[in-house]
């Protein structure tokens, strides 16, 4: 029912979203790091828009304008911000897993997911939301990953930003979500970057100076 | 009623006139055993009397404990004289004779006895009373088995009707009796404070425990005193006597069957008191913990009637 | 009707705020006067909520829909809002006597009041609409909010430790809540699959629940759960919870404990009323039990080394909530009366344990428990407050706990002997612990050199009404309560 | 029914009227509340006699409140009798606290001591009433905390605060295993009341009977679950240990014996268990005693050797019923209850002169005492009655009770199974020693406490307590002797003729013999009694240095049970250079050790602590750690849900 090239073109930004989320699992330059996830933003917006050309739901448009507008261009330049005040340009701790590590359980979580989720969907009505779901899930799976394995708040922030696009990612297989469910996640978002900003650098930033906060930051982390 | 007030009057007084006759006796045999000649036999009579008539000196630091302790040592032990037909078995016996009642009034007694002991404040009679007491707990559960094989073996708990069944039937059926009856002989070695448990001569302080007790009384007090220990001694004989050579006993209440009870017993505990003399003599004293041995000896005594019993 | 009513209250309070803050009471003016302000302002609020709320109690029949069926109240929202909204006023009243003492210590500051007061208003709005939400992603939203509002209370303190608290936080809780949004995406598709018309109502939810495919049902759920069960502090996704207790402010950790984590809870009561129309429900019973005594159990064990009073009583709500999940999870009728009857009294125990150590850290300036030494001579009220709270909490006669713990676990028996068992030996160290701690310091003899710190009448008034309603709403059970509960039980389904 | 509601009526009043006047220290109220109490317990006290005699069960139910939770009541004559036990205690002590609460302490805290007392009792008097095994568990726990915070009374101690500890841990373990119990009983019933069951299957039988053994046996002191009771017991004050040792733990027994007779089906083994593990309470409770120099502590360990021996009096009763040998089975019944009766009577006395007794001196430790028998008479002479009844001498109450005991055991050989009878005759011959080693011990107690010169200064200052704390205690010792000398009319009139014998007889004998002794003592003697020095081998007037001490006189036993005690003796040695200086030193340590304390007690809590900490470990890390255990936790669940479910 759906334009073969339409699922070829899905599933080829399939496999570009996940190539993303292994770039931002092993990116240690903070720049780089916000780059790709505005080109993982962007690459959801292109899901959104050729679901937009399948269903013709004007929610689907709506959906990849603001993700571009706030994914691609608001948050990056704001965490582009953080980065410039902080200065602090690069995350090479990793906690737990390497990246070659990482990206191998990811993999392995990816299958997992899959395998679990064929067994759910068995009599699944739609092909495509079944790889949605694996790949929504697994992306928000990576997100958390990127969370636990980094150091800094900043990457840890994008590794959440990452699971948002999972879960959108997943939500955007099924047109009728309504609408303002989906604005309300992206305001939910906003909120959560900027606190998670504010609060990464303390309130009273006036007072001391922040690059040895950030640092304190990561000390005072232990307990 | 009125066959358990003749009993009661009988042998109230029976057991009172015999109890030191039995001490003398045994004075007179020890005495021969080592080679001297001992008091006259009567003399322990003339002793209590003229304790009677002295003084009482009571410690400074004592209380009316002492001043009680030999009255209840003497009604508690006539009270369990009660329950030991001497002579003859009253036809109703309203509830004396029961086992445990005999051993717990003596056991009062001893309570009493203890006491007075430590309420002078001495040293001796703390150490008396400390003796005393460790060893009746020790050796209770001794006598305990031996009375339950008693019971179990004659199947009743009543010491009258225990001599009643002993005297209606001859030894032969009751071959385990032999060996409750030697538990039995502990028993009396122990409670009346005999080698090798106490050296009743001796006024040691390593060997001595039921001395050390009494040592503060005087006068009065301590004739009460050795008199109820007389008493006991007499009390625990009459039961191993009559357990195992009850002929004699009276069974019915006439002056002919009396006298011939009195005078077998007289007898009988008499052949008792040389052999216990004769046992005392040739055995040692044997030290505190050391006592363990010669208590499990009993035990196992009585305990075998019982398996034998059970298995038979 | 009813719930503009509620909007438009909490507006016109702000704008009052605002107006008059900005006019009357600028700059120089005491901090004090300021404070008092805001927290009649508070106050009010709060009376008109509660007020607000008696009124749809008596005039309106329930359930009442609005706003296009994304708001509703039934009676199971209604008692839980109102438990909400008496602790919002307790701890406003409170919080009076309360902020004024850190405002002396210089603990909270004096700029950062309008956003303490301002957040602690927003949330019970949030709290209250939450609770009446009808779209589980309504609900999912608000849920979400009050986390970031709880990290903004958590961070008035303006302490390192308090950013970190929160901080954690709200990683903890959102990256759990977006795991929910999941669940939700396919609770929706599998409610269109089942009716044609995809909903995330309660209502319609409740009406399709029986056609609902179970093993798509179930793994909704698990999506859903483990975002609730991360605001309601379920293990292991309580890791936010003891620290966030512990920091912040006491009158807000009242509220966090009484109300906040009521939230995830009330999301799962729904879920599993759903899940009971359905065939699915012994498997969901098997997960929330295995959540529930891995909760007790962790609880169990994290209590005994405690030395921060705070903290040792956030665990006890760990362990309240383990236990919660249980009553909800076996799924009677019996059980949910129980549980629910369990919630309100844990909430009452948990706000007059808060009041009380919010009293006691006063006194110390530290929660630590070695340091509170005389505490019966310098806080009898406080001390007595801890204890009866602490007898409240472990479930000591004649408080309301012990039956509903009870009677949750007599039916736990029934399920199984060997849950029960390790359960019971779970909570025998629960006890054993609080006990312990508890009794090794508020008995230590103290120095003379600490003087009994002045405590506000309204300080003591809300543990005073505490004292008064745990053992009130013991016997109020035997009249009226039992059947309001017996309602909802009913309105769910049971 | 109605005279007990006006009795519990009368109590919470006078609880009330103490918590209303909680702020002003004021001893009037406090004297009117108590008056109150006693006014309720009288009221118990004839309505439980009456109910007894009857036997004409009392009922009465309230309504359902919410599901499962509703109240019921039914006082039979079990019950009766039981609660006959607990308010002849409660009044006694409710009379001598008049003014021993006004002497003992200080302070508002004293307000709070008689509203406690009183749900103290009127918790225990409900738990007996209740009809249902819910209401049983909600007085049960009532018990425990109105115990609790009165054993916590002196919170300043540090003794206090670890008993206080330790019984609040071992009374919630008990109200866990009744938990179970009567959980497992409800599940297979349906329903809480108290009733026999005949569809219990064999497996919930045996379960519920584990579980409510242990719950119960935790509260009544059995052996392995014992410790709290010293502890507890000691520190508290002397009329709450009174309470707590002479009707609290006679509570669980009324439990247990409730149980097992109405409800459950009673199998050989569990008469075998319940007989083995009240002779094991009974012997090593009466050896601990013997090793206690703390007054308080050594009456404890003798509760759990009383415990031990109604529990060898119930155990006795399922053997020979599981026989069919109904008489037998009877009489160890009825010794069981009877001695449950006695023991709460002179425990009690014997707490509550101890009170006095360690009021007046300030002490706990006996070695400090002496000589007191001159300066507190009355006193002395009461504890002396006590412990008279407590060594089992005829003709006190003691003493019937474990007379119908040893008769019970010596019939033993009616059993056909030779390995219970020789199992019978093994606990008959400990519980010989038991009873006699009890007498050593109260010898050792009494002599020590009250005989001889005083052992140091604060004792010689001690005076005769106050009227009030000699009536309430000289009530149970009147009934320590009537109840021994009438007890054989006293069963006759309850309609049971006990074999055994007369003990009015035996006294009136003891009485003729004291006056012919006395009489001819008279007549012979000179009356003349002259007080001298103790005679001390010619050495320097002795003082209170060379009298025999507590520890000088249990020694020997302790010695003939050294391996009981567990002696542990760290010597170490001191070796000197040749310069003489010391280059190691060392020390010699004797200490008797705890053995259930340091094998049972301290393991378990080490493991549990051990876990905790692992357990805080894990919790205390950072966030990466805490989203691990999330993510982890995730893939644990997608797992299961997509391949388990």
């Amino acid at each position: 029912m759906m334009n073969p090239i339409s699922i070829i073109l899905i599933k080829v930004l399939f496999v570009f979203i996940l190539g993303t989320a292994a770039l931002i699992i092993m990116q240690k330059s903070l720049r780089s790091l916000f780059s790709i996830y505005a080109i993982q933003s962007l690459l959801m917006a292109f899901v959104s828009l050729v679901l937009f050309k399948e269903t013709g739901s004007f929610v689907l448009l709506a959906l990849a304008v603001l993700t571009v507008v706030t994914k691609v261009i608001i948050i990056p330049y704001m965490l582009n911000r953080v980065r410039k005040d902080s200065g602090i340009h690069h995350d090479a701790e990793f906690r737990y897993l390497t990246p070659v590590s990482a990206i191998i359980i990811g993999m392995a979580l990816i299958f997992v997911i899959y395998s679990s989720f064929l067994r759910v969907f068995q009599l699944s009505q739609d092909n495509l939301f079944f790889l949605g779901s694996v790949i929504g899930v697994s992306l928000a799976m990576l997100g958390m990953l990127v969370i636990f394995s980094r150091k800094k708040i900043v990457t840890k922030a994008v590794g959440y930003l990452m699971m948002e696009n999972g879960v959108l990612l997943f939500g955007v297989f099924i047109a009728e979500l309504p609408f303002i469910i989906e604005l309300f996640i992206i305001v939910d978002l906003v909120i959560f970057i900027l606190l998670a900003a504010v609060l990464s650098m303390g309130i009273d930033s006036t007072e001391e100076d922040l690059t040895r906060k950030l640092n304190n930051l990561t000390k005072w982390f232990k307990q | 009623m009125a066959s358990f007030a003749v009993y009661f009057v009988l042998n109230t007084v029976f057991v009172l006139a015999v109890s030191p006759l039995f001490m003398g006796l045994i004075k007179i045999v020890k005495a021969q055993m080592q080679g001297r000649r001992g008091p006259p036999l009567l003399q322990i009579y003339f002793n209590l009397l003229k304790l009677f008539k002295k003084e009482r000196v009571v410690s400074l630091n004592s209380s009316f404990i002492t001043l009680i302790s030999p009255y209840i040592n003497i009604i508690f032990i006539l009270a369990a004289s009660l329950c030991v037909p001497l002579v003859f078995i009253p036809a109703a016996n309203y509830g004396f004779g029961n086992v445990i009642l005999f051993l717990y009034l003596m056991v009062m007694a001893k309570f009493f006895m203890a006491l007075g002991g430590l309420d002078a404040g001495s040293s001796f009679g703390g150490m008396g009373s400390s003796r005393e007491m460790t060893i009746s707990a020790i050796f209770e559960p001794v006598v305990i088995i031996v009375v339950s094989a008693l019971v179990f073996v004659l199947n009743t708990f009543n010491i009258h009707q225990m001599f009643a069944t002993t005297l209606g039937s001859s030894v032969l059926t009751n071959a385990t009796l032999f060996l409750t009856a030697a538990a039995l002989f502990i028993i009396l070695i122990t409670e009346t404070s005999r080698v090798p448990v106490d050296n009743p001569e001796t006024h040691l302080e390593l060997t001595m425990v039921h001395e050390a007790m009494i040592l503060e009384s005087s006068g009065p007090n301590l004739a009460l005193m050795e008199l109820s220990h007389a008493i006991k001694s007499t009390l625990l004989m009459a039961l191993l006597i009559n357990i195992l050579v009850p002929w004699g006993l009276a069974a019915s209440v006439t002056p002919l069957n009396l006298l011939i009870g009195m005078l077998t017993f007289l007898l009988k505990g008499s052949i008792l008191a040389i052999f216990m003399a004769v046992f005392e003599s040739v055995m040692a004293k044997s030290r505190l913990f050391g006592l363990r041995t010669f208590f499990i000896l009993a035990f196992a005594l009585a305990f075998v009637t019982i398996v034998f019993e059970l298995l038979v | 009707m009813i719930f503009l009513a509620y909007l438009i209250c909490g507006l016109l309070l702000l704008g009052i705020a605002a107006v008059v803050l900005k006019w009357r009471l600028k700059g120089e003016t005491a901090a004090a006067s300021k404070s008092s302000f805001l927290n009649n302002l508070t106050l009010a609020h709060a009376a008109a909520y509660l007020v607000i709320t008696g009124l749809a109690i008596i005039r309106l029949p329930l359930p009442v829909l609005a706003f296009n069926n994304y708001l509703f109240m039934d009676p199971l929202a209604i008692y839980e809002v109102l438990i909400a909204e008496i602790i919002f006023f307790l701890a406003a009243v409170y919080g009076r006597g309360y902020i004024k003492n850190l405002l002396e210590r210089r603990v909270i500051k004096v700029e950062s009041l309008e956003l303490f007061y301002g957040s602690f208003n927003l949330l019970m709005v949030i709290m209250v609409f939450t609770f009446f939400s009808n779209n589980l992603a309504l609900f999912w939203i608000l849920l979400e909010l009050t986390t970031i509002l709880s990290a903004v209370l958590i961070v008035t303190l303006s302490d390192r430790a308090n950013v970190i608290a929160a901080l954690k936080y709200v990683f903890i809780a959102s990256t759990a809540m977006l795991f929910s949004v999941i669940g939700l995406i396919l609770l929706f598709a599998t409610a269109k699959q089942t009716s044609g018309i995809g909903t995330l109502n309660w209502t319609e939810l409740m009406l399709i629940a029986n056609s609902l495919p179970p093993s798509l049902f179930i793994f909704a759920f698990v999506f859903c759960f483990i975002g609730f069960a991360s605001k309601s502090g379920i293990v292991p996704f309580h890791t936010w919870l003891p620290q966030a207790y512990a920091k912040a402010p006491s009158m807000v950790s009242a509220v966090f404990s009484a109300v906040l984590i009521n939230g995830g809870i009330y999301g799962i009561i729904r879920l599993y009323s759903i899940a009971h129309q359905n065939s699915c429900w012994h498997t969901i019973t098997v997960i929330l039990i295995v959540f529930g005594v891995l909760s007790i159990a962790v609880a169990a064990f994290s209590m005994l080394p405690r030395t921060n009073l705070k903290k040792l009583i956030g665990f006890s709500s760990i362990e309240h909530m383990g236990l919660v999940l249980i009553g909800v999870g076996l799924g009677t009728a019996v059980t949910l009366f129980w549980t629910l009857f369990h919630i309100l009294a844990h909430s009452l125990s948990k706000a007059l344990l808060f009041f009380s150590a919010g009293i006691l850290k006063n006194q110390y300036e530290s929660s630590y428990l070695q340091d509170m030494a005389a505490a019966f001579k310098l806080q009898p009220l406080a001390t007595w407050g801890v204890i009866i709270g602490a007898l409240a909490v472990v479930g000591m006669p004649p408080f309301p706990i012990f039956f509903s713990k009870l009677f949750i676990l007599v039916q736990l028996g029934n399920f199984s002997l060997p849950v029960l068992i390790v359960v019971l030996v779970l909570l025998l160290i629960v006890a054993a612990a609080l006990a312990y701690l508890l009794i090794n310091s508020l008995t230590q003899p103290g120095e003379n050199t600490l003087k009994p710190y002045r405590i506000d009448w309204t300080m003591k008034l809300p543990i005073q009404v505490l004292f008064v309603a745990i053992i009130g709403i013991t016997v109020y059970l035997a009249f009226g309560l039992s059947g309001i509960l017996n309602t909802i039980t009913a309105s769910l389904g049971y | 029914m109605f005279l007990f509601a006006i009795g519990v009526g009368l109590c919470l009043l006078s609880a009330l009227i103490c918590v209303v006047n909680t702020r002003r220290d004021n001893s009037i109220t406090r004297k009117a509340a108590l008056w109150l109490t006693i006014a309720a317990c009288l009221i118990f006290v004839s309505e439980g006699a009456r109910t007894a005699l009857n036997n004409q069960p009392l009922q009465y139910s309230f309504s359902q409140i919410a599901p499962q939770l509703q109240f019921s009541f039914s006082i039979d004559r079990l019950a009766a009798f039981f609660i006959l036990v607990i308010s002849i205690v409660a009044l006694s002590v409710a009379i001598y606290s008049l003014r021993y609460i006004e002497a003992s302490t200080s302070g508002i805290r004293r307000n709070l001591f008689v509203p406690l007392m009183n749900v103290f009792i009127l918790s225990m008097l409900c738990f007996v009433a209740s009809a249902n095994s819910f209401a049983q568990l909600l007085f049960w726990e009532l018990i425990s905390l109105s115990s609790f915070i009165l054993v916590m009374y002196h919170y300043e101690k540090e003794e206090t605060r670890k008993a206080g500890i330790f019984y609040f841990i071992m009374t919630q373990m008990s109200t866990i295993f009744l938990m179970l119990g009567f959980i497992l009983l409800y599940n297979a019933t349906g329903s809480f009341t108290i009733a026999s069951s005949p569809v219990l299957t064999a497996g919930t039988n045996t379960l519920v009977f584990i579980f409510l053994f242990c719950g119960f046996g935790i509260k009544a002191g059995i052996i392995p679950f014992h410790k709290w009771l010293p502890y507890a017991h000691s520190s508290s004050p002397s009329n709450i240990s009174a309470l707590m040792s002479g009707v609290m733990i006679k509570v669980a027994i009324y439990g247990l014996v409730r149980y097992v007779l109405f409800v459950l089906d009673p199998q050989l083994w569990w008469g075998i268990l319940i007989l083995i593990a009240g002779t094991i309470s009974a012997l090593l409770g009466v050896i601990y005693a013997l090793k206690e120099h703390d007054i308080k502590r050594l009456l404890a360990y003798h509760s759990i050797e009383n415990i031990g021996i109604i529990l060898i009096g119930l155990g006795l009763y399922i053997i020979f019923d599981s026989y069919g040998l109904s008489d037998l089975a009877f009489l160890s019944l009825a010794a069981s209850l009877f001695h449950t009766l006695n023991h709460a009577i002179f425990k009690s006395l014997l707490f509550l002169t101890a009170g006095s007794v360690v009021e007046e001196t300030g002490t706990r430790d006996i070695e400090k005492m002496g000589g007191l028998v001159k300066t507190m008479p009355i006193t002395a002479s009461l504890f002396l009655i006590g412990a008279l009844s407590i060594s089992a001498l005829p003709p006190f109450n003691g003493f019937v009770s474990e007379l119908m005991i040893f008769q019970a055991f010596f019939q033993a050989f009616a059993i056909p199974s030779h390995y219970v009878i020789v199992l019978l005759v093994v606990c008959l011959s400990l519980f010989a020693l038991t009873s006699a080693l009890a007498a050593a011990c109260f010898v050792k107690a009494f002599g020590v406490i009250f005989l001889a010169m005083p052992r140091s200064d604060t004792v010689q200052q001690a005076h005769e307590v106050p009227k009030s704390m000699l009536i309430g205690p000289a009530l149970l010792a009147f009934l320590c002797v009537g109840l021994g000398i009438f007890s054989f009319q006293i069963f006759s009139w309850l309609g049971y003729q006990p074999p055994m014998p007369n003990l009015l007889w035996v006294s009136l004998s003891l009485f003729i013999f004291l006056g012919l002794t006395v009489i001819l003592v008279r007549a012979a003697s000179g009356h003349v009694t002259r007080r001298a020095e103790t005679w001390a081998c010619g050495m320097p007037t002795p003082d209170s240095h060379s009298e025999y001490t507590a520890a000088g006189f249990s020694e020997p036993i302790l010695t003939f049970f050294k391996p009981i005690y567990k002696t542990d003796k760290v010597i170490e040695r001191n070796f000197w250079d040749k310069y003489g200086a010391v280059f190691k030193s060392g020390r010699a340590d004797i200490h008797v050790m705890k053995i259930f304390e340091e094998k049972l007690y301290i393991p378990v809590a080490n493991a549990i602590r051990s876990i905790s900490r692992k357990v805080s470990a894990a919790q205390n890390v950072d966030l990466d750690t805490f989203i691990l255990y999330s993510f982890i936790t995730v893939i644990i669940l997608i797992i299961v849900a997509g391949w388990v479910l």
